[in-house]
């Protein structure tokens, strides 16, 4: 189809970058985190649905949440992955477990890795609880989570 | 109310790469087909639907580059940011709202054009809960994929049986970009994505476009010998929070198979329905899919399929015919269309009066469509 | 009647991020793509690294386009010959730009942006491109001026759109 | 064709900088707008979303991660998109849900935060140009508005001054408009000596980034009729795109919304809009903008808009009230919600309901616009009472 080309790729990127906030729900919930290593969760009593991370809305009937209240830092895995590639795609030289945790008394809860000695051990159910980074080394993100590990 | 049909085709042959041509001149080539199947030009069309995200066409506004190649200058043409069959359902309202008679809905993949396609997903993570950690983004999978089994009692080796079938389907189908004849030792051979996810249950990316020419009930009638009946159409998005979803299940496809059967009128749709092609961008998701559409009890998916008792996705699905982003849907709309239409060749169906097509808009969304078509 | 009362909104000032009472996480996002050229863009490239302007003609509406494309939007239908375009136009409209491309300003002094739609003679009436000009007084530029292509020398050239360094005032 | 209705509204702050999430502003508009006609989520069948670039945002396929807080939990949720046209595409939108009988209600919900993107958010616009062959010369986004503003002026010889008057009018309807983020009482001195930042632009002339969110409930009418005798409807709606190559064509004259505003009006039966539109919100992202668009839209003959504001009729008092909202050059510019400000201005001022804004005459029939992509789409949205 027609002659060769020369020039056949053309490279660029789209060159931005971002600061988010967290919101009004958000920043309560990380607050806690950094300063007293807890979760926080909004509750909806009409349509009984307690949201970890907290929300200002119930996403179910829109009532508007208020009300933070401690959930602790236990829960149990739903279920887990073993990641056997980088954010790049590439092979990781250690596989790492992320497991999608909810917590106690909750409809929510986090998604983050999962620390074991022995990762054939791992199952869905399977109770864990969040380890954070001391203190003085959190900034108030979901890295202050170093993460969960089996109780 | 008065019906929509489909009345014209056109798709590109699918391939991992298309570096003889850019996105525009891509295009328009199966822009031209669609416009020939249905008897028509660009001209009579009278309003266009893109589906469309743009970091993955790496510009900020994408709408912007659709007109062209479409015919679509100074014409009422608009982008969903969503899969194409979401793209077919908007066509379908504007035709029934009677303001169109004729409209063009499009779909394309450059995904070779992407060099950071793992990042780019990763990009629709929650910035704040999520992509801090920083993780591939099939890890999504991975998690749904383990759930799923565990709940619903399928295997892993039943997926494995999706990849050996849809692959070898695609030898069939000109248009798909992977064919193989495999096993399913050389699925479990394939090494690890995410466990359970292997590499070989995640389709290939591939490049490719398609065009659908849709016309209401009087236009589709004097213009096409074969008009392909939308009978119910439906799209659905359960939460998207990775923290709230159930992640054994596909929520989604579940609600919008109900209100698309509903439309139809079909009460049981593994009886009623001939062809069925379902997303399968990952092996377990035709699994997930079939079960929550309601093909199969929940858990026997895998087993029908590794017994041979489900022929779905003869196209090859995704598995053989290449992952075409949010032209997936299109590409099992595509097969079930020409199925209807008694044009599938060797892959031909004896009986395809009914058939259904679903798309899902893949990791991290919980947002998937389903279109009902019949041929009288 | 919308209730004035409910309109809800938490504004923030820059401090309140800098100084951290509020929290915020940042991204670098790799969004990095190689782009087919395909046949149309491809040669016309091809054609700026060999210091030349091509455009492709229509034989159904017999415009004859810049940039060049292997159909014409217009009638839908494939392009017919290329055609060597001159490397002289007219400016269509122009501005004198005093920021960058993010917003943030130029320094002091600084020789203002001169950016410029150039009809291209040879192409159809009204097909211009995006370009800049150069060697010109701003307060020079006038609608309707005639400029003509100012190319980087051959070997510095790659098949890209500033192969043209600018387009300068010429003759009259 | 089934006859659709705006039935209520709701809007948040429009801000430099909002604390609250996307998601978090998208229920914030929808819950008042829910509220302001006495619904709940639970009445609602389907659900729209219009917001513009995801490098805004910074959300690759943002309209899946907001879709909880528009409202779009496990329902028939979609996303619209053209552009910076889409805050008036979007009501078009949940028309045809509603209009072809997929649904008696749709939400529409219109949001953008565009502060998340840094250093500024016209980073993200440098990408809006062709990747070969136009951002290699490093474009801002003011150099489309200043090279078409220029050949505007051109084309009908006028002056920054002529223009300038725009900003001035649109910054102090601001000042009644509770949302507004940069209502000012200014002269057109103060935006004539404001910094010049691409010839002819100054920054006075521009539309400030802005975080907001604004939502409309739609109606089937067998249902708007059960809860509001004030319906306002939808009678005509159009939109149009012209051609990617953005500068291979006239560039003083938005053909395209002519285009889109003659499909509205011939589905509005309206024959003569520079009659029978008694109160209008076309698109005023800069300021020239405004008097491009209100001759695209017929309001006027071509290259007579500044006549028509140096002479007061675009005025809140005057004959034909231009923005009377305060427009993106006063009430703030988060693309998509601005578009849907701009409709829930014209609903408000059909139903008397615009309070010190109210334009005189008790108008009936009005108009919102709104512009979008490379000089490429228009979007028209004619209502009635």
């Amino acid at each position: 189809m027609g002659k060769e080309i020369r020039t056949k790729k053309w490279e660029g990127e789209i060159p931005v970058h971002y600061l988010y906030t967290y919101g009004l729900a958000g920043e309560k919930f990380f607050r806690e985190i950094k300063d007293r290593g807890t979760f926080v969760a909004t509750k909806c009593s009409k349509c009984n649905v307690t949201y970890v991370p907290p929300r200002i809305y119930c996403e179910r009937c829109f009532a508007e949440l208020g009300n933070y209240k401690d959930v602790g830092t236990k829960g149990t895995v739903e279920t887990y992955t073993v990641c056997h590639e980088s954010a790049d795609g590439k092979k990781l030289s250690k596989p790492e477990i992320i497991a999608a945790v909810r917590l106690d008394g909750t409809d929510g809860g986090l998604v983050h890795r999962l620390s074991v000695a022995d990762p054939s051990k791992v199952n869905i159910g399977m109770k864990v609880e969040a380890v954070f980074a001391e203190p003085a080394k959190r900034t108030g993100s979901i890295n202050d989570i170093l993460h969960f590990r089996p109780i | 109310m008065k019906r929509v049909a489909i009345i014209g085709t056109g798709s590109t042959a699918h391939k991992a790469k298309t570096p003889d041509v850019s996105y525009r001149e891509l295009i328009f080539g199966a822009a031209t087909k669609a416009y020939a199947d249905a008897r028509i030009t660009h001209k009579d069309v009278q309003s266009f639907v893109t589906c469309a995200e743009d970091f993955i066409e790496g510009y900020s506004i994408a709408d912007e580059y659709t007109p062209d190649q479409l015919g679509a200058v100074l014409k009422p043409m608009q982008t969903i940011p969503g899969d194409f069959i979401q793209g077919l359902g908007v066509a379908y309202m504007m035709i029934q709202a009677g303001i169109f008679r004729i409209v063009a809905v499009e779909a394309h993949s450059k995904f070779s054009n992407i060099k950071t396609p793992d990042e780019v997903a990763s990009f629709a993570l929650d910035p704040v809960y999520n992509r801090p950690l920083n993780l591939n983004p099939h890890f999504v999978a991975g998690l749904e994929m383990n759930r799923y089994l565990h709940d619903s009692g399928n295997t892993a080796t039943h997926c494995a049986a999706v990849v050996v079938k849809n692959r070898k389907n695609a030898l069939k189908n000109p248009l798909a970009a992977y064919g193989a004849e495999i096993n399913i030792k050389d699925v479990e051979n394939s090494g690890e994505a995410s466990w359970p996810l292997r590499k070989a249950d995640v389709s290939n990316r591939a490049d490719g476009c398609i065009v659908m020419v849709l016309a209401d009930e009087d236009t589709a009638k004097s213009l096409s010998k074969k008009p392909v009946w939308i009978k119910g159409v439906s799209w659905c998005s359960d939460t998207p929070g990775l923290e709230t979803r159930e992640w054994g299940k596909a929520v989604y496809a579940e609600l919008a198979s109900k209100k698309a059967y509903e439309m139809a009128g079909i009460k049981n749709p593994a009886k009623e329905i001939d062809v069925v092609e379902v997303d399968d961008e990952y092996s377990y998701k035709e699994l997930q899919h079939l079960e929550a559409m309601g093909f199969c009890e929940k858990g026997t998916a895998g087993k029908l399929i590794l017994d041979g008792e489900l022929s779905t996705n003869l196209s090859g699905g995704s598995l053989g015919m290449g992952h075409l982003l949010e032209a997936s849907g299109a590409a099992r709309t595509y097969e079930v269309v020409t199925q209807l239409r008694g044009d599938a060749g060797e892959r031909q169906l004896k009986k395809a009066g009914f058939g259904l097509a679903q798309g899902w808009r893949g990791v991290p969304t919980t947002t998937g469509a389903v279109i009902i078509l019949a041929n009288s | 009647m919308l209730d004035n009362a409910k309109i809800k909104g938490k504004g923030l000032k820059s401090s309140d991020i800098k100084d951290g009472s509020v929290l915020t996480q940042s991204c670098n996002p790799k969004l990095q793509y190689a782009w087919d050229t395909g046949q149309a863009v491809g040669q016309y490239l091809d054609g700026l690294k060999d210091g030349k302007l091509v455009g492709k003609k229509c034989n159904g509406c017999n415009r004859i386009m810049i940039p060049p494309r292997m159909f014409c939007e217009l009638c839908f239908k494939e392009t017919g010959d290329w055609v060597e375009l001159k490397d002289t136009g007219t400016v269509n409209t122009f501005s004198i730009c005093y920021v960058n491309w993010d917003a943030s300003r130029l320094p002091p002094g600084a020789k203002p942006h001169l950016p410029a739609v150039v009809e291209i003679d040879g192409a159809s009436e009204g097909m211009g491109i995006l370009h800049v000009l150069g060697e010109v007084d701003p307060k020079e530029i006038k609608i309707g001026m005639k400029v003509k292509a100012v190319w980087k020398p051959a070997n510095e050239r790659t098949g890209a759109i500033t192969d043209i360094k600018y387009f300068k005032p010429y003759g009259g | 064709m089934r006859r659709v209705a705006i039935v209520g509204a709701g809007i948040t702050k429009f801000m430099r900088r909002a604390q609250e999430t996307g998601k978090e502003l998208s229920y914030e508009a929808s819950k008042m707008a829910l509220d302001s006609c006495g619904l709940t989520l639970k009445d609602i069948d389907m659900v729209t979303l219009g917001t513009a670039p995801d490098a805004f945002d910074g959300v690759h396929m943002k309209g899946e991660w907001l879709s909880d807080g528009a409202g779009g939990w496990r329902k028939p949720y979609i996303r619209n998109y053209v552009g910076g046209g889409t805050g008036v595409f979007a009501p078009i939108h949940g028309f045809f849900h509603v209009a072809s009988g997929m649904a008696d209600s749709c939400l529409v919900v219109c949001e953008e935060k565009m502060s998340s993107c840094h250093p500024h958010p016209q980073g993200a616009f440098k990408t809006i140009f062709d990747h070969t062959l136009e951002q290699p010369l490093n474009p801002t986004l003011i150099w489309i508005f200043a090279l078409e503003m220029n050949r505007y002026m051109h084309t009908y010889g006028l002056t920054k001054k002529d223009i300038a008057l725009v900003s001035v009018k649109n910054k102090r309807n601001a000042l009644d408009h509770p949302s507004a983020q940069i209502p000012e009482n200014l002269t057109v001195e103060d935006v004539l000596n404001s910094e010049t930042l691409a010839w002819p632009v100054n920054r006075l002339d521009i539309s400030p980034a802005s975080d907001g969110a604004a939502a409309v409930v739609l109606m089937s009418e067998e249902k708007a009729r059960k809860i509001t005798d004030r319906p306002v409807w939808i009678s005509g709606v159009g939109w149009n795109i012209d051609t990617a190559y953005w500068a291979t064509k006239e560039l003083c004259y938005p053909r395209y919304v002519e285009k889109a505003a003659r499909q509205a009006y011939e589905m509005a039966g309206i024959k003569e809009p520079h009659k029978e539109i008694q109160v209008a919100e076309p698109y005023d992202p800069f300021s020239y903008k405004e008097l491009h668009h209100m001759e695209g839209l017929l309001l006027c003959k071509k290259g007579e808009a500044p006549k028509l504001l140096a002479d007061g009729v675009t005025q809140r008092t005057g004959n034909l009230p231009i923005c009377p909202s305060g427009g993106a050059l006063g009430v703030g510019n988060p693309i998509a919600a601005t578009g849907l400000m701009k409709i829930i201005e014209i609903f408000l001022q059909l139903r008397g309901e615009a309070g010190k804004r109210q334009v005189p005459g008790n108008p009936k029939v009005g108009l919102a616009q709104a512009w979008g992509d490379l000089m490429q789409v228009g979007t028209v949205v004619v209502m009635k009472s």
